[in-house]
This record gives C-alpha cells, structure tokens and sequence, in this order.
C-alpha cells in the first residue's frame, strides 16, 4: 500500500522524526487559509500516488498568499500520469540555500534478505538518477530485522556518506525512520530530500512510504488510509476478488492464467506475438467457473482490451471449468471481445464440447499457449486496424 | 539419488488439521511420501487419517524420526512455526504459506542461517528452509514434500529443476516429462522477496548429485539471484545449465503477483539477468518449450 | 518502580492481556458505586506496595453490595506492613470452582542474562513458597531479549507447566506479557493468578509489576504513577539526593559509606558487633562536607536511629571534608546522636583538629571500620537500654 | 605478566570529552596506560590533551592500534556504544557506566557473547566485555583501565581479584598492598544484574597466569555468580581462592544499592554463597581483614 506523502510523513512523525509542518487541503480557499495561518512562503504539493510530480508541475513554491492559491488552483484537478489531483499538501517552505539535500531510505532487499539503508549526500533528485549517475555516492548499509539500525551504525553511515551537520541528531533521524520501517512493515521509506539547517538539526521535507500488503493485518488503523479513489477501477474491483491485477500502459491484449510466473510468462508470449499486454491478472489456484467468469468480467471492462489471452496450466484445473467461466460471460452478454484460450489440464474434449455447442467465434481453445497468444495478438490488432 | 529428499525422508505436516494441510497430506501420501506426524497446537492427541498430532515440533520430534518439516500455517503465524522446527533440530524445512510479512520472513531466515551456521560447526546437519510462498520440492518417484500435481513427477529423470514460480515448475516438469528426460528433484524457492534458499543454495546440491546431468534454472524479474546463480555456475559448476527468465516485457515498477517479482530501478531487470547468465555460458530458452531443445543441446542429445 | 496490581493491569491490558475488569476507589461510598454497577459479586483489594495483603485481610470477597460497602470500610485506612491503605481495587468476582488458577512470570535472572520466564499449574499462591516446597513444579525458560518470547515456546512451556485450556490463547497471553516486560523493562512482572475460564481462556486476576529504575527515563508517561505516599519518607527525602537508601526493620544504628559493597559490608559489620542497622545508605564516590551533612541530617531524621556509623573509603576522598559535613550538622542542632566514622582518604589530621576544636562527645574517628562500628553499636544499644 | 591488560596494551576512551571520560584519561595516563585516542560522536578531527578524538570506534581503530576500549557515555546511550566497540572488533571492552537500564544490557551482552562465539570459531581474538556499573580492571604497575586510585596498584603483586563492588575492591587492594602481598590484576566485574563477564569467566584467566598465586573473590548477595565461581573452582582449579561475601546480614526483597544485590526468594541468599564455596574448599572472610589471613594461610606465608 502506497501512502501519501502526508501520510508517510504523519507516520514518520509518530516515530519522533523531525518532519516538516503541513496541512492537506481540497481547495484553493483551504490553501489560502493555511497559507495565512503559516504566514510565510508555502509550498503546495499534489498528494497522488505517482512519481514525477514536480516535473509534471505539482509542486509550486508559493511566496505569497495569493500566489498559493493561485498555485493551488493549477494543481487541484490536473491530471498526473493518469491520476487526478484532488489533494494538495501546503508545507512551509524552506530556504534550501541555508542549508544542504540530503538522501536517506530504506528498502527491502532480496540480496541481503533484510533491509537495505542507503543514504547519499546528492539529495532532492530521484534516487534512481543517482544510482544510474554516480552509484559511489551511494552509502548502502544492511539493517539487522531484529535489532533494527543502532545509533552507531548510523552514525558510521552518515560519516561515510559524507553528511555535514549535528552527527547525533542526523543519526537519531535514521534510527527512528529504521523503526518506522520495522515496526509498520515498510517495503520502502525514503526521505528525500533530508535537509540539514545551518544549525546541523535535520528535517524530513519530503519522503515517500510503501506498506507490505501482506503485513496490513497489523495495521489495521492505517486502513482508513487506503484511497480506492486513487487506485486504478479495475484494480479495485481485482483486489475484492482477490486476484493480483496490474494494469499495464498502451497494451491490447488482456492476459489472465493462474501463477504469477505463468502469467509473467503470458505477458512475454504476447509480446513476442506482436501484440501488448494491457494487464497482468493472476487469478490464483484452482481454477472453477466462477472465479473465470469474475476475471474474464474483469478485464472485458478495460476498453484497451480488444482480445483476451487466458493461460491455465495445472494439474487439478479442469478444462470445461475455465470454459463453463467464459460461456457464462458470454451468455450474459458481457463478453463482447475474442477469448483465446490454452488450458492444460484434465477434460478438454469435454470443453470442446461446450464451446462446439455455444458455437460463437468468440471462444476458441488452442492446444498450447503460442498458438493460443497468437490468435490473441492477432485479433487484438485487427481490431485495432479497424477503428 | 537425488537431492534433499528421497525414499527415506520422514515428513511432518505442520498444520496438517487444516483445510490446505490435509489435503496435501493425503496428496503426499498418495505420492508415496513417509509422513510420520502432524502438529496443530491445541489438537495434540488426535488423529488424523491414522496420523497422530501433536502440539508442538518438539513433541512429535520426541515420538518419531523427523527430517522434514512441511508447513501449512496461515501467514501471521508462518514465520513462528518455522522457528519452532528449526529450533526443534528438523534440518529441512518447507514454507509453502503465500502472504507471509516480509519483515517476518526476514527475520525468521536471518535466524535460521544463524541456527545452521550454529549446528553446523558443531557437526551437527545443519538447518535448511524452502520458501516461503513455494510449492516445495520433489524427488520424483521418491518422495513429494510440496503442493505439486503428483503425475508429472512419477517417473525419475536426470534433470534437475529450480524455479522462483509454481506453474512454471510444473509447466517445465511436464515438458522434461513428455520429452522423456524427467526431473530427478524440482525444488521451488518461492517468489517472495526474502526466501529462505536461493538457485545458489541449491545449485552445488545437483552438482554433487550423481543422477543429475544438467539443471534447469527458471527465473523471473526482481532481485539478483539469477545473477548470483550465474556468478556461482560460472565459478564452480562442471554440469551444464540451461536458464529461462519470465517477465522479460514487464515494465518497471510494477510488482508482478510475486512480491519478488519487479524491477526497482536498475535492479531485477531482464537485461541484467542475461548478461549474467551469456557471462557464465547458461544458454536462456526465449520460450518453455525451448528449454527442452537446450537441455537436449547441453546434453548432446 | 513498583506498580499497584491496578496499575500493572492497566499496562497488561495495553499489550492485549485479557485482565479482569475493576476499578480504583477512595471511599465506601465509591466501593459502593462501583459494586452497583458490576450488578454481581465483587473484590475488595488494597492497593499498597507490599505483599500478602491477603494474609492481612486486605482482600475480600463481597457477595452484595453492603457487603463491599462493609469491606471497604475495613480495608481503607488499614495498616499492611506499616503501609496505610488509601485506595482499593474493586474488581468483578470471579467463580474460581469454575475454572482453574495458574501462574506465570518473567523476571530478571542474572544466571541466565536475561529474564526467564516461569509457569505453574499451581497458581494463586505465593511462587515462592512453590519455588519451596516443589520446585520442580516450576517450568523455566531463558526469554531472547532480542526476540522477546516466540508463540511456539510459550505454548511449549504451556504444555510442560502441565496447563489446560486453549493452548494457543494462553500461548498467546504469555507472549503479550513477555512484550510488556521487555517494552516497559520490567525487572518482574507476573500474573498470579492467571484464572483459565471453562472454555479455557486466559484472564489476568492478580498482577504484581515492577519497572527498571534505570529505564524510567525511556517511560515518562508512567512517571505520574509514581506514589510517593507509599513510600517510606525518608526515601523520598533520599531520592532526592540522589543517594540509594533503604530502610531496615528494627535497626538502631543509621549506616551511611560510599559504595553499595561497602555499605552492605558496614551492615554486617554493625551486626558482628551486637546491633541492628536501621538503613542502608550509600551516598556515592567523592565525598564532599555537603553529601555527608544531607547524608547525616536524612539519618537523624529516622527515630529508630540511636547512633549512626560513618565508612567511607576513597583515594581521593578527604576526612576533613567528612568532618566538615558531620560538624556542619552538629552546628545546625540537627545532630543529637552520637557519630562514629572511619575514613580511610587524605587528610586525617586536619579532620583530627577540627574535631577537636568542636570537642563534642558526639562525633568520633576511628582507625578502623570495626572500631567505629563497635562504638556506634554500644552507643545505640546503650540508648536503647536506657529508654 | 598479568592477564587482560599489560604495558603493551593500546586504549581508546569512548566519551573522553565528557567530565568523567577526560578525568579518568588523565589518571589513566598517569598511572602509565597507553591511551591512544578518544571517541565522541560529532567531536571528530578534535584533539584532547593532544590525544585525537573521532566521530567512531571504526575510525579510531583504522587509525590506532587498539587493544580494548572504555566507555564513560551516559546510561540511554551505554549498550550501543558497546556494541559499537564490539563490531568494531575491540577484543576488550569496559563499561563503566552506571544506570544503564537491564533489558540494554541483556541484548547487549547476548550479542557480545554471540560475536565473541564467532570471532573465536574463525580464530579471531573474541571479545570481552567488563561490567557495566564497574570500576573497570588493572594490572598493578602497568596499565589501568578504569577508574580505581591509581596509589594502591602501583607496585606489582601476586594475588589476582576479582570483585562485584567498587570500594571494596579498593579496600581488599589497599590491605593486600599493606600487607605486602599486592594484586597483580584486579578485575571489577560490577554490581549490575546483567555484566558481561562473571567471576568463573575470569578464573580461568588467574589459573593460568605464572604471576599469579592466589585469588581473592569479593562477591554479594543476589544471584548465583558466587555458586558458579564455586562450581568452577571446584571442578578446574588448582591454585588457592579466598572469598568474602558482603550483604550477609541484608534483608531479603530489599536491592542493597547495587541493583544486583537483591535476595528474592531463596535465590541469592549469602547461605547457598557460602555452602557452595565451603564444598569447593574456598575459605570465606567473615571480614575484610581476615581476606588477608586466609591469603597468607592458603600461601603458607
């Protein structure tokens, strides 16, 4: 679960991190009273769950007053990557020349099986650039899980990092943000930029925060948080199915199977096909009727799909099961694009049988995935054509 | 032969009393697996299908040979019972439970390669966790301590599978099986993000097997495991492998199903994982049934 | 810092312990109150820091609400142990045939490093009478600090404790307690007893918990908990200071040295010679005339005090300085009972002259600590003996 | 010779800036200890009293020889400034800090223990920890690192201690030193409940060291390090050990000043104390002076 940055930063700060004051508002008059209560420049700042904001010009220095709310109503309601903006945060802002950027976060790392700390001198630009860039100036350090990041290792990353101010304090910031990332199962914690007044004293100014799914059981007040609003349709409607759904970009060919690895496998065959994946959707084991019924529902919905690849291999699915799911989508008129489909598994004359009875073009089994990712590819693009 | 497991191993079923547990108990059983015991805490003293159950790993491990552990415990509780049997001296130890907290995992794995440093330089046998989120391991015709459908792996072959992902496993498997090569032993790492035994755990395992004459690596994007599998054939493996890696078209960013599965700036991309596998001389199947082609290749077949 | 059972069960509650419900109460009246809104039989429990309030009659059942109206009269300004009860816990009554009585603990063990934990099936006594009269009906087990306990070896320790009920709650409540030990460094904690209901849940009735002095900085929110009414005057008059004392039942000489060893040792050294020390003191390294006159002026406060022996030893520390302070007293009239003191520091001389200027029979040196000590008992003894 | 500490043996001061940390640099200079460097975080690139200070144990130890640390920081800060030393891989470290909470120490001290473990089984030179709440150790005549007078350890004797309290590791030391015998090490383990070395770790070390004649333990009530020492003694030594135990007389239930030295129970008391060291034939003082008594009598002077 992504948080957003106001999120990330209310978190942070119920573990005793120095955070930079704000305040969420819906409108522009919201910006100007809190820009009013603040009494000096501001900063308004779009809350949505994408990278690249300020590129995309959600991020507005705001000197005055009016100015603030002017940025205000150039931000609320801009569309960023796909999302709209309803919510801005207005921070105050900081005279950056008083002081330095720095970078600190942690992420899960499969490599060390634990957390990774990284933290660079180079902050206030995206992590990833300076990773590419100049990976030295990267100080990476492994978190024990258990103990969690001690003052001292902190404070050793800081000094190898090269970081300039109050050494304690900077340290004490990193262990508190390690603490945060512990105890509420982060998979990501950044802060970025870490800046340091010219007293030494840090202050986060921006971080982002992502939640492991898996651990939202105990974190149950942090539930309240989740936006569906935010979240692509499709992928809420996945989510109460409890399939794993990802919408991808610029695709046409819809893709379920049942196995991440499978599905992933799918994606590739697809693309191989000369066609683009338009999502990724796992629909999990054991394939009956209904649960292909709800994802071939599902990813009819999506207007990018102009045919569907199903891809289901397993020893215990039933062929007519994943063809009893597809006919009764038909029959009740929502399937209105070509399904294409592979099924490796038991009773496939008896699906045969079923699909030669419905008898509709629409449905078609292949007897391996290639065959089955072309017919796909093939009229996902055709359709295409045709518009 | 073969590795890990075989006719010998004596399994229990942690959680066998649930849904999931007996079902695959009797799966298992079917398969022709020794399993001795379950434990589901609070029900010690019951039966189940003529198994007794106990409370703990200790009890059951006080009662019956124990070389394997297979757990079915719902994810809040996953990582503890993995514990229990490490710290209980069963020295293989299978998490199948999808969904475990990643902070958990890492926790419990960091504790379990303490505890087989532990007992190793004590001579004892050390301490191994499979998973979790995988579909376990397989000696075929042997023994299954896993969730894999039992009629791919009947018959024992001399290839060896390692894979990240469950149906590709058994994709593969059935592949191996149809093109009359067969698997010696499958073992599914799992697709979390901290799994307790890598492609590089079990690599020297199958090159010290003598009835495995080649391995099949199957990856998929995020992390460097496949790069640290490439890194460890290229220093030490005389056996040829042959590599397949889901996901290629992915974008970044975006987790695939497996939590382990995305591409997080320059790390876990496909790019990478290829050059490492063309550094160490693994030929990389484009598609599943070109693995069979390059197996038989390796092999000279 | 020792907890009230109210208190402690309050901090149990906020890690998740099923605790029996109840309420603090000052008067009859409120006892009644409270009775009448439980609408059944109640507990009427004094809340002092000192144990077998039960022996003295300061736990009652109360089967109406008279009768808990009666009870609390009884119990409220009683005398335990020299301790004026002024608050009772009314808690709902539980039907103890209904169930059984446990017992668990963790607290410091220096033996193992870190706490252990231990479980009875013969619960609802004091353990240490257990700990007597059959050991081996204890169960004991090292708790990771790091860790804290593990679900898996509270249920292990469960099952060899012999305890019947639901393994996993009762697994479950312990580890909660463990986390509570650890989280708010506990030196004891325990839960005795630890009622099993007939469906086999778990319910705290009785807890005793005391916190780690040394770690109160890291629990200020627990600071305001802190009764100095039931403590000892004097000990708060010595917290103060800053000096570690403690007073001892049916002593005649105060004791007062630099060091806990030394002290512990003057202690003994008091009894070789025919009395009884009244305190323990210890005023810390480097002796300055202030620390020995509040040392001296605290003592002499205490009317069970009929002499009071000085050890100090110290490089550094100088006998005038010793002198200085235990004059300063005499000069202040707060001295009345005779000083006998053994400095082992610089400077005997001069503390030699100064005393003899004052020349009063109240203050002496001695060359040696059995010297002193010996006179401090005769005086005292002799005081004693003349009342 | 002497064990632990020597003339050669290189000392950095973790806290030297603070109050106590720059005092007892001095006197431990004074007393002849090869101080080479101070630590305090954020003091980096200072110098005190021409010694170099540094932001870290990790860039201390890249610039100096360094043989054992001593740490005067204050309590909240105390365990990770041990740890630090410990993974800095300081074989020798010394809290003296006073206050520092239990559950610090216990996870401290189980970590020393497990790095020590394992520097060990890789042929590293362990690490130890002294105290806290302890006036750290001397070997008369060459190096101090702690903070006792310097005047009652200046002249080399043939006795070892070993003491859980501050003072009464003076006295024993000024009477040994009076009574022409003197100490060749002394080791102050502390009056906390949870130290980091106890009397049977540092037995061993007296055993086997030719300078040493005799030892005298100094222990308290509360806990059961004494019945240890008296289990090792018993069962590994060969030259004579005196005791004296302080508290006899104290109460049970009631913390005597050092937090511990408490009787609860029936576990601690000066009873099972003397029972034990009376079956591994240990004389114990029933007084200070009489410390030096059994001395002379168990050496036959």
């Amino acid at each position: 679960m992504k948080l957003h940055e106001y999120q990330g930063k209310e978190l942070l700060r119920q573990f005793g991190v120095n955070v930079q004051d704000g305040k969420v508002a819906y409108t522009p008059d919201e910006v100007r009273t809190i820009a009013r209560e603040y009494g000096q420049p501001v900063v308004v700042k779009a809350q949505v769950h994408v990278g690249g904001r300020g590129k995309a010009g959600g991020v507005r220095f705001s000197p005055t007053i009016d100015k603030a709310h002017e940025n205000a109503e150039k931000i609320l309601g801009m569309d960023i990557k796909g999302l709209t903006v309803n919510k801005v945060l207005v921070t105050k802002a900081v005279d950056i020349d008083a002081g330095v950027e720095y970078y600190v976060g942690m992420i899960v790392d499969r490599n060390v099986q634990s957390f990774t700390l990284m933290a660079s001198a180079e902050g206030g630009v995206e992590i990833e650039e300076v990773a590419a860039a100049t990976p030295e100036k990267i100080i990476r350090h492994r978190v024990d899980p258990v103990t969690g990041l001690r003052p001292y290792e902190a404070r050793e990353v800081a000094i190898k990092a090269g970081f300039k101010g109050n050494l304690n304090k900077i340290a004490d910031m990193m262990v508190k943000m390690s603490k945060a990332a512990l105890e509420r199962d982060a998979v990501l914690v950044e802060i970025n930029p870490l800046f340091i007044d010219a007293d030494g004293t840090p202050l986060a100014l921006d971080t982002k925060f992502e939640i492991d799914d898996n651990a939202m059981y105990r974190h149950k007040d942090l539930l309240s948080w989740r936006e569906t609003e935010a979240e692509h349709p499709l992928e809420i409607e996945a989510a109460k199915y409890g399939f794993a759904y990802v919408k991808l970009d610029d695709g046409n060919v819809g893709v379920l199977g049942n196995g991440a690895g499978i599905v992933m496998t799918s994606l590739d065959v697809v693309n191989r096909a000369g066609a683009k994946p338009a999502n990724f959707l796992d629909i999990g084991g054991g394939a009956k009727a209904e649960i292909v019924y709800n994802a071939v529902k599902l990813v009819s919905k999506d207007s990018d799909v102009k045919a569907i690849f199903i891809n289901i291999f397993g020893g215990i699915t039933r062929a007519d099961e994943v063809a009893k799911g597809v006919i009764q989508a038909l029959n009740e008129g929502i399937l209105t694009k070509p399904v294409r489909m592979r099924i490796a598994g038991t009773a496939e004359t008896e699906a045969k049988a079923l699909l030669a009875e419905v008898n509709s073009p629409l449905i078609q089994m292949y007897p391996d995935m290639f065959q089955a990712a072309e017919a796909a590819a093939q009229d996902a693009n055709n359709a295409g054509e045709k518009k | 032969m073969s590795i890990l497991v075989n006719k010998d191993t004596h399994v229990i079923v942690v959680g066998m009393t649930g849904r999931e547990g007996a079902n695959h108990t009797k799966a298992m059983r079917e398969f022709g697996t020794q399993v001795v015991a379950g434990v589901t805490p609070g029900k010690g003293g019951q039966t189940h299908e003529g198994l007794p159950i106990y409370n703990s790993v200790a009890e059951a491990k006080a009662n019956h040979p124990v070389d394997a552990s297979i757990i079915f415990v719902p994810p809040a509780g996953a990582a503890d019972a993995v514990l229990e049997s490490a710290h209980a001296g069963v020295p293989l130890v299978i998490l199948i439970t999808e969904g475990v907290p990643t902070v958990d995992m890492m926790k419990a794995v960091q504790e379990v390669n303490r505890l087989n440093q532990e007992s190793l330089s004590q001579g004892g046998k050390g301490v191994r966790l499979i998973g979790g989120n995988c579909p376990g391991l397989i000696s075929s015709g042997e023994c299954k301590i896993g969730i894999m459908p039992n009629s791919i792996y009947a018959e024992k072959g001399r290839i060896g599978l390692i894979s990240r992902s469950g149906t590709l496993t058994y994709e593969a498997g059935k592949l191996l099986q149809l093109a009359g090569l067969g698997t010696s032993t499958t073992v599914g790492i799992g697709g979390d993000p901290v799994i307790g035994t890598t492609f590089a755990d079990v690599l020297p395992l199958f090159e010290a097997d003598p009835d495995t004459d080649a391995i099949v690596v199957i990856g998929e994007i995020g992390g460097a495991d496949e790069e640290a599998a490439a890194e460890y054939i290229k220093n030490n493996m005389k056996k040829p492998v042959v590599a397949f890696i889901s996901g290629r078209s992915a974008p970044a960013g975006k987790r695939m199903g497996h939590a382990g599965a995305i591409i997080m700036g320059n790390i876990g991309t496909p790019e990478s994982k290829l050059a490492a596998f063309k550094d160490a001389n693994v030929p990389v199947a484009d598609t599943m049934p070109e693995i069979i082609e390059l197996v038989k290749k390796v092999l000279n077949k």
